[in-house]
């Protein structure tokens, strides 16, 4: 069903404003460049170019790092309920790489696993993703060991691919993407000299992620971690900028009238995460933290839901204060004993 | 650098120290912290003006406690960083050995963290015009231009507390923001909770940080929160004339006072 | 859950008039945790406290708000009620919707409104309080009277013989304070030496009291019942154990012209010198200030001549450190000097002195032996001017308060002047004169009609010499303003009561507060005067506001009886309103980190370190411990704690958090 | 020394020669006196019994004129006008709508930026050093330092020198060799303003003051306000009159006395527009103190 | 519009402020409605983060007071907390708080006319300056 069209790059602007027409809100990368954020955006100007990923993800815009679950209000001695209504404003995630991309699909694995979290589904339905390939990656990028490439389509509605000239090939990929086309097919012409691979980053693969996945349970007591996680401050960076990190804590905010209920972002990487009332605290250590975060996205996941906690974007070695990078670990983890 | 390797090669082989935490090549151009523990490792060790990171970070973690008595490469902010955790009975001498380097690299050798002490008093310890020029460019702004940089920046705040995490004299086991019991501060990052959480940070900080800046390194999404706890060190300086970090007697700002202390808005 | 109950009461109209008490219950009994809502009319009363008692019994209630008066009145009261009916007193708390509400807003829906407020925070802390049991301290069952007056010598013997060991410490040579100094005592004209010097030997004697005179205090630490006390006492320049007091020294010492203190610089003394001839302990004392030895290391003409050799010019001063259980501040007052007045000659005529000076030369041992002689010539003075109210009731010159006793003494001063001089002419310059004790105004009749003192209703405006004469110009209101114009030979100020020059820096080391006028601060005017807010600090005489002889002693009286009372048991129970570290099970053991930042802060140094060990003696961590004896409740270091790991048991962090909340 | 110098209509009047002597001494002492330009009259004791904004506009628009100039200080020699200026700027310091209201009225801007300095102070800074050089012809009589009602109350307004017993005018008169005596009636009242209407009391009132001076041995009254010399000087005779007895003690003010010191001429001083002669009992040991009393009345003068 | 009526809170220490507060009403001195006491033993048991959570909870005023330096019961809790403002109030203004809204005193125990004095102050100071939206705005801003 893919269709290849050629999208010209001053026609973003017509684009973005038909987009905007129709109601949708566009997310877009900005900042400067150690500093790139998807913000809300309605024209292409000011959009970020020159970089190899934004510093957060856009998983934001599906699973908010602060969500108001339901509100309640005090009247007297008993307590009222307001659900909310689930409306969430229908969105496009512009200039996003193929590695995230592909996240939602491991986001919306574990949104309705067992439980079909009616928060989550709603933002991924009204999403649209128009992703941009790869051209340039970096030593942290390793999509291509874990299913990924700079090309690749998981999880885009539409992707562009920069050609040299500065215009680019989109390829229409769902009907969503179909939807998007249709509000203004007059900018999408007929694409057939626009080529990909060319463009594309070389991205290595650097492990064989099945093998890595069986190895580590072997590997659950050996001294690696400590060795590895001894420069670890114990922040929750890594798990903030990840794309499918998705633990969250519940928190109520009330005062004596009213007060409502929060699920915000967590991360294994804190003590608090696993402290029990007792004190007692089965993770007392960052080297057992550290494990569990690994084992979590590289065993736990294909285990139990059979897609991989992780789509090697890289962002967790860029934040990391104690440069803690994820791909040598793992090539450290692939060549241990 | 090569003095460095030498000491640390020599501690090690004299099972003087079990581990020398310093610094060493990380990915691609950054350096990382590393913790040597073999004599021949010690070539791995690095110094350059890119060995920025506060290793006295390291020497409160248990794990690095279990490796033994450690040796640690310390600038002029490590120095006082360990100075003031000494100050507020973390670390004792004897606790470890300090691989001290004087601003142009030299190595330098501390018998006590009086001697120390000496060192650090002897610097020069005032604000360098660019980060007093940092201070004043926001001093200079209106209340509201203040509050609306504030509120833009705390904004991007995710509550990762790497700035917690990265900064040695945060140090406590459970931080208030962990305590819900009452909950002072909310632990979502919504605008209050990050407002909060900040205010409260400087304020726990307030005549104790050495102003190392590696909480703002630390920021994934960049917020120069270290401006808070450098503005309130140089108000501790001039208010009540106090450094933090300069003393392994305790001297914190809050805990004493002069009956003569100056203020012009009590009624 | 718990089951508060909320008191409402009326106060008569003082609260019921301003706040309606229906709609008060009624919102309270709408406040989650709330079980038992009522008003009544007077709920200190007895009635009004079987409600409570009633309730608490019926409803199981876990906690009480009473919403009354102040805490400060009224707290004591319902805690006791709670207590006698089995709920712990700290899980009573007070709403002040009367001083802080009722009193200070009109009657309307705000005020109303406020009430209700008030009392939601005060159920939201009962909510939060625990039971809390009160802190057993030893008590010392010494206490130390600071001022050997009137006042602190009749502490001193109620003290004594109760039983107790007391400590009294005196700054002048001889204890006897301002009575000794006086000549006849109104209302009863007994001579104040025949009336106080029993009493001085009697302190002397006194197997319970050790005196050190010439001594002050120089500091004070601890708390009720432990009292560390530091007295300096003074090098007096003798030893005093050898001395007789024969007096030898001082008849050979030859500086004989030093202002005598005692004798209000109307006579003089040696530079070694006992104050006055019954002086307790009569030992005398070198004033080294002015003796040539210490000036200029010549004469040594008492060593020479003392029998005893007691002279010991090199004795240092000596350190004293005591503990006591409570201290009783009876350090008196001071009168204002001539200089005070510059309508009076800014002090520089000579025959215008104060009614102290006029005690001295009326007092049979004084310079004169009891003749009224004008100072500067020596001549007996015909006409004698009293002028009341000298620098008392005078906004302008910052004094506005009436010293009392002064009313008193200008009729014995004129009555005495006209027992000695029957031809003399004695008038009194007044505004109002107050005679209220008891034979008081007779005493002042007596003084108009049997002995013609000519009282002249009006203010003196000024007094200037004039060929050996003084001329007072005063007004005499009753006769349409009059100018009044006499001549007079001597002029006596009765000038105003104020408080000692050291009181500030006594209060302070004491910490104990004082009014603007440097007069101690009582706990409360009516209901404890003789108490401070530091507690197990007592006080009594003019130290706390001018008094007379009668009220000194009445209340020295009084105040010895509080100490025998706090002495009465061997353990004091203190108020277990005190900060607590946090503790828990292993691993974590406590959340502090040993910071010691708390240490540091407390003022009354009542933070320990305490090392946890396991059992087989491995130190785990050090952190900090209160001692439950000496810590005061400040809070200082709970707000400090950056862990947040030490509260206060009655205003824990969760308590004052919710009282915020509940705004 | 350079100072702004507002007369007043007494110095320019019947006081003029307090404004004569004090132009007289003035470059000896390296006075430089810079009149205010258009100074207007300070409204005296009749402006504030009848209206307080007017009180205080005469004396604002006088130093709102001498803040244009740029005289930081202004010397007022009478001590009426210096009462009344200076009580101007303390209410209007006091008082920022006050201020403004005043402003308004004169149609000038008075900051309250000028200070003001009365006699006493002028001449205490310039005689700081004692200008010992100056004083040729030592003013050696013992006289009575009158400082009036004015010069020092009210104390918290004017906190000048010590409101009931001042000293500042006896330091000065030591300094040009004069002896001043100790004596009771230095601020009590000469009667003032009821010059005219209640001679009178004038009369009672100043006799006291010049018996006290006479009976302390006081050879010449100094003063420094136009109103207590015309009282105790013009009024004298009626004083005598009223006491029964002789006084002839002349009443100078502090410039001419100044100026005799300094040697200047008596014409200079303009001494003679004085009514009781300035004229001094030959001079003759201490005893003639007594002798001073029972002077026969000098020539000239109406026995009544 | 009615007039706007802020909303005060007053934290107060036991024994100088507190028995002031007594003492303004013993003496009947009427005064604004809007403040809310909070009783604690000392102004050195008064925590910063009590002050934010006064403005979190709504306030848009708050009032500090306690015994002058050199009478506090406690000695020293005063001057600590004297300290403890002079920086707080350094952080909060580099922050763009309105620090108009956050007042200081001291008043004793014979100061009864004082408090009602400052209280009458900050109410109408604080009622010019309006509802404190800068804090109230954030209670919502950054929840999804």
């Amino acid at each position: 069903m893919a269709q290849a069209k050629l999208l010209k790059n001053d026609s973003l602007k017509g684009l973005f404003a038909k987009l905007k027409a129709s109601g949708r809100r566009i997310l877009a990368p900005r900042g400067k460049p150690e500093r790139i954020l998807f913000e809300e955006v309605s024209s292409p100007e000011g959009m970020a170019s020159k970089y190899i990923q934004t510093t957060l993800s856009a998983k934001s815009a599906v699973f908010p790092r602060c969500e108001e679950l339901f509100q309640y209000r005090f009247e007297g001695k008993d307590v009222k309920i307001e659900d909310r209504q689930l409306d969430p404003p229908p969105t496009v995630i512009f200039g996003l790489r193929p590695c995230d991309a592909s996240s939602f699909a491991v986001l919306n694995a574990v949104f309705s696993w067992d439980y079909q979290d009616a928060f989550f589904k709603s933002r991924l339905k009204n999403t649209a993703v128009i992703g941009i390939s790869c051209r340039e990656s970096d030593q942290y990028c390793f999509c291509t060991s874990v299913g990924g490439g700079p090309g690749d389509t998981k999880g885009s509605d539409i992707l562009l691919t920069r050609q040299d000239s500065g215009d680019y090939l989109a390829e229409i990929l769902t009907a969503k993407g179909q939807e998007l086309v249709s509000l203004a097919p007059e900018l999408f012409a007929p694409a057939p000299s626009a080529e990909k691979g060319k463009f594309l980053a070389q991205v290595p693969a650097h492990f064989e992620v099945k093998e890595l996945s069986q190895k580590l349970p072997r590997l659950f007591d050996s001294g690696i971690w400590v060795e590895q996680s001894l420069r670890c401050l114990g922040c929750g960076a890594c798990a903030f900028v990840c794309p499918t990190c998705v633990c969250f804590d519940i928190q109520d905010e009330a005062d004596r009238e009213a007060g409502s209920r929060l699920r915000c972002w967590d991360s294994c990487g804190f003590s608090l995460f696993t402290l029990h009332t007792s004190g007692h605290n089965p993770r007392s250590v960052q080297s057992q933290r550290w494990r569990q975060r690994l084992m979590h996205k590289f065993s736990y996941f294909p285990e139990r839901l059979e897609v991989l906690g992780c789509v090697g974007c890289g962002r967790c070695a860029r934040s990391c204060p104690a440069d803690m990078n994820l791909l040598e670990h793992l090539q450290a983890i692939m060549e241990a004993p | 650098m090569d003095q460095l390797r030498k000491k640390a090669r020599e501690l090690l082989e004299s099972g003087a120290v079990k581990t020398v935490i310093g610094y060493g090549q990380g990915s691609g151009k950054a350096v990382r912290a590393v913790f040597i523990r073999q004599p021949e490792q010690t070539e791995k060790l690095i110094l350059d003006e890119r060995c920025r990171q506060n290793l006295a970070v390291y020497l409160l973690k248990p794990e690095v406690k279990n490796l033994g008595k450690p040796a640690v490469v310390a600038r002029l902010p490590v120095l006082r960083s360990i100075l003031q955790l000494a100050a507020e009975s973390q670390l004792a001498d004897g606790q470890m050995v300090i691989l001290g380097i004087s601003p142009d690299g030299q190595l330098l050798d501390f018998a006590s963290l009086k001697a120390v002490a000496d060192y650090v008093s002897a610097q020069s310890l005032e604000l360098p015009p660019p980060e007093r020029e940092q201070l004043e460019q926001i001093e200079k702004k209106s209340p509201a231009e203040r509050w609306n940089f504030w509120q833009e920046e705390f904004s991007r705040c995710v509550k990762c507390y790497a700035c917690r995490a990265s900064c040695p004299l945060c140090y406590c086991s459970r931080c208030a923001v962990e305590c819900n019991q009452p909950q002072w501060i909310s632990s979502a990052s919504h605008a209050r909770g990050n407002l909060e959480w900040h205010l409260v940070r400087a304020m726990h900080l307030a005549g104790r940080c050495v102003n190392c800046g590696d909480c703002a390194r630390a920021c994934p999404v960049g917020i120069p929160l270290n401006l808070l706890t450098r503005k309130l060190g140089e108000e501790v300086f001039k208010d009540f004339g106090l450094r933090a970090g300069t003393t392994p007697e305790l001297k914190y700002a809050l805990a004493t006072f002069r009956p003569e202390d100056q203020e012009d808005f009590i009624r | 859950m718990s089951r508060i109950g909320v008191f409402l009461c009326h106060c008569g109209e003082n609260i019921a008039g301003t706040v309606d008490p229906g709609k008060v219950v009624e919102a309270a009994n709408r406040i989650p945790g709330v079980v038992h809502s009522v008003d009544y009319k007077y709920m200190c009363s007895d009635p009004g406290q079987n409600l409570i008692r009633e309730a608490m019994r019926d409803k199981r209630l876990t906690g009480v708000v009473v919403a009354a008066c102040s805490p400060r009145m009224h707290e004591p009261t319902f805690r006791r009620v709670c207590a006698e009916s089995g709920l712990n007193p700290f899980l009573c708390e007070m709403a002040n919707v009367r001083e802080h509400c009722s009193w200070v807003h009109e009657k309307s829906e705000l005020t109303t409104a406020k009430a209700i407020d008030l009392v939601r925070i005060m159920v939201e802390k009962a909510k939060r309080n625990r039971p809390l049991f009160p802190i057993k301290v030893p008590v010392t069952k010494t206490a130390l009277v600071l001022g050997g007056g009137i006042a602190g010598i009749q502490a001193s013997l109620d003290i004594a013989n109760a039983g107790y060991k007391v400590l009294l410490v005196e700054r002048d040579p001889s204890i006897g304070g301002h009575m000794a100094q006086l000549s006849e005592t109104f209302p009863t004209l007994d001579c104040s030496q025949c009336i106080l010097t029993p009493r001085m030997v009697e302190v002397a004697q006194h197997p319970n009291i050790t005196l050190h005179t010439y001594s002050e205090l120089e500091s004070v630490d601890g708390f009720i019942g432990n009292f560390k006390v530091k007295i300096r006492k003074k090098a007096r320049g003798i030893d005093e154990k050898l001395c007789t007091g024969c007096g030898v020294c001082a008849q050979k010492c030859p500086l004989k012209k030093i202002p005598s203190e005692f004798n209000a610089a109307m006579g003089m003394r040696t530079a070694i010198y006992t104050p006055f001839p019954q002086a307790v302990p009569n030992k005398p004392v070198i004033d080294k200030k002015r003796c040539t030895y210490y000036l200029k290391g010549k004469c040594k003409a008492c060593e020479k001549a003392c029998p005893a050799e007691a002279i010991r010019f090199d004795q240092p001063d000596e350190i004293i450190e005591v503990e006591t259980g409570a201290i009783v501040c009876t350090t008196g007052f001071e009168v204002l000097s001539t200089e005070f007045f510059p309508e009076y000659g800014y002090g520089k005529p000579k025959d215008i002195i104060t009614g102290l000076q006029f005690e001295r030369l009326a007092s049979a041992s004084g310079p004169t032996l009891g003749a009224i002689r004008r100072p500067s010539d020596g001549k007996e003075p015909e006409t004698v001017v009293f002028i009341a109210c000298a620098g008392s009731r005078d906004p302008a010159k910052g004094i506005e308060y009436c010293s009392k006793i002064c009313c008193m003494y200008t009729a014995k001063h004129a009555m005495l002047y006209k027992h000695k001089v029957h031809q003399g002419n004695a008038y009194v310059f007044y505004m109002d004169i107050r005679a209220g004790g008891k034979m008081y105004e007779e005493f002042v009749r007596r003084a108009i009609e049997e002995d013609g003192v000519k009282y002249i209703r009006g203010r003196v405006s000024r007094v200037y010499e004039q060929d050996g004469k003084l001329i007072v110009k005063g007004a005499d209101t009753l006769l349409g303003a009059q100018p009044v114009e006499i001549e007079a030979d001597l002029v006596v100020l009765a000038t105003a009561m104020v408080a000692n020059s050291g009181a500030e820096e006594l209060a302070k080391k004491i910490h104990v507060s004082y009014d603007s006028y440097h007069f101690l601060a009582e706990a409360h005017p009516k209901l404890r005067p003789v108490e401070t807010n530091t507690a197990g600090i007592f006080l009594a005489g003019a130290c706390q506001a001018p008094r007379d002889i009668p009220e000194t002693v009445a209340q020295a009286s009084a105040a010895a009886s509080k100490v025998a009372a706090l002495f009465s048991a061997d353990e004091l129970s203190r108020e277990p309103v005190i900060a607590v570290v946090h503790r828990t099970a292993p691993p974590i053991f406590s959340i502090c980190e040993g910071c010691f930042m708390c240490e540091q802060a407390c003022p009354f140094q009542a933070i320990e370190r305490e090392e946890i060990k396991t059992r087989d003696g491995k130190l785990i961590k050090v952190v900090a411990k209160v001692n439950p004896g000496v810590c005061q409740g400040c809070g200082t270091c709970v707000a400090l704690c950056r862990a947040k790991a030490i509260d206060l048991q009655g205003f824990t962090n969760e308590q004052v958090y919710a009282e915020v909340m509940a705004v | 020394m350079k100072l702004g110098y507002f007369p007043g209509c007494s110095l320019q009047g019947s006081a003029s020669e307090f404004d004569e002597s004090l132009q007289a001494i003035a470059p000896a002492l390296g006075l430089e006196l810079i009149e205010i330009p258009d100074w207007n009259c300070c409204g005296a004791s009749a402006a504030h019994n009848l209206n307080r904004l007017l009180a205080l506009a005469l004396p604002a628009r006088t130093l709102a004129l001498a803040e244009r100039t740029g005289l930081a200080e202004v010397l007022v020699p009478c001590s009426a006008c210096y009462s009344r200026l200076i009580l101007t700027r303390h209410e209007l310091d006091q008082d920022e709508g006050l201020r403004r209201q005043v402003s308004e009225i004169i149609g000038m801007e008075y900051q309250g930026t000028a200070r003001v300095l009365n006699i006493l102070e002028v001449m205490g800074q310039i005689f700081q050093d004692g200008l010992k050089g100056k004083i040729t012809k030592p003013f050696e009589h013992p006289v009575a330092c009158y400082y009036g009602c004015l010069l020092v109350r009210p104390p918290k307004v004017v906190q000048f020198d010590r409101p009931e017993d001042p000293r500042t005018m006896d330091e000065l008169m030591k300094k040009i060799g004069a002896k001043p005596i100790d004596w009771a009636f230095k601020v009590e009242c000469c009667g003032a303003g009821f010059s005219i209407s209640r001679t009178d009391l004038v009369a009672k009132l100043s006799s006291k003051i010049l018996a006290d001076a006479q009976r302390r041995g006081a050879e010449a009254i100094i003063v420094t306000c136009p109103m207590c010399h015309a009282n105790l000087d013009m009024r004298q005779e009626k004083a005598e009159k009223w006491a029964g007895r002789k006084y002839s003690m002349p009443v100078l003010y502090l410039t001419q006395a100044i100026g005799l010191a300094l040697g200047l001429p008596e014409k200079k001083l303009a001494l003679h527009q004085h009514l009781v002669p300035v004229s001094f009992p030959v001079k003759a040991k201490p005893a003639a103190k007594a002798k001073a009393e029972t002077a026969p009345p000098p020539a000239g003068q109406s026995e009544e | 519009m009615a007039e706007f009526e802020p909303k005060i809170v007053a934290f107060v220490c036991n024994w100088c402020t507190y028995a002031g507060a007594d003492l303004t009403g013993t003496s009947r001195i009427k005064y604004a409605h809007n403040v809310r006491m909070i009783r604690l033993p000392c102004t050195g048991r008064i925590d910063f983060m009590l002050l934010l959570k006064a403005f979190a909870r709504g306030a848009d005023g708050v009032i500090v007071s306690g015994c002058h330096p050199g009478d506090c019961h406690y000695t020293a809790g005063n001057y600590h907390a004297r300290r403890r403002w002079i920086l707080f109030r350094q952080l909060l203004d580099f922050l763009g708080f309105d620090i108009r809204r956050l007042h200081f005193a001291w008043v004793s125990a014979a100061e009864g006319a004082k408090w009602a004095e400052t209280v009458n102050s900050v109410v109408e100071e604080v009622r010019r300056l309006g509802p404190f939206q800068n804090y109230q705005q954030l209670a919502r801003a950054g929840i999804e």
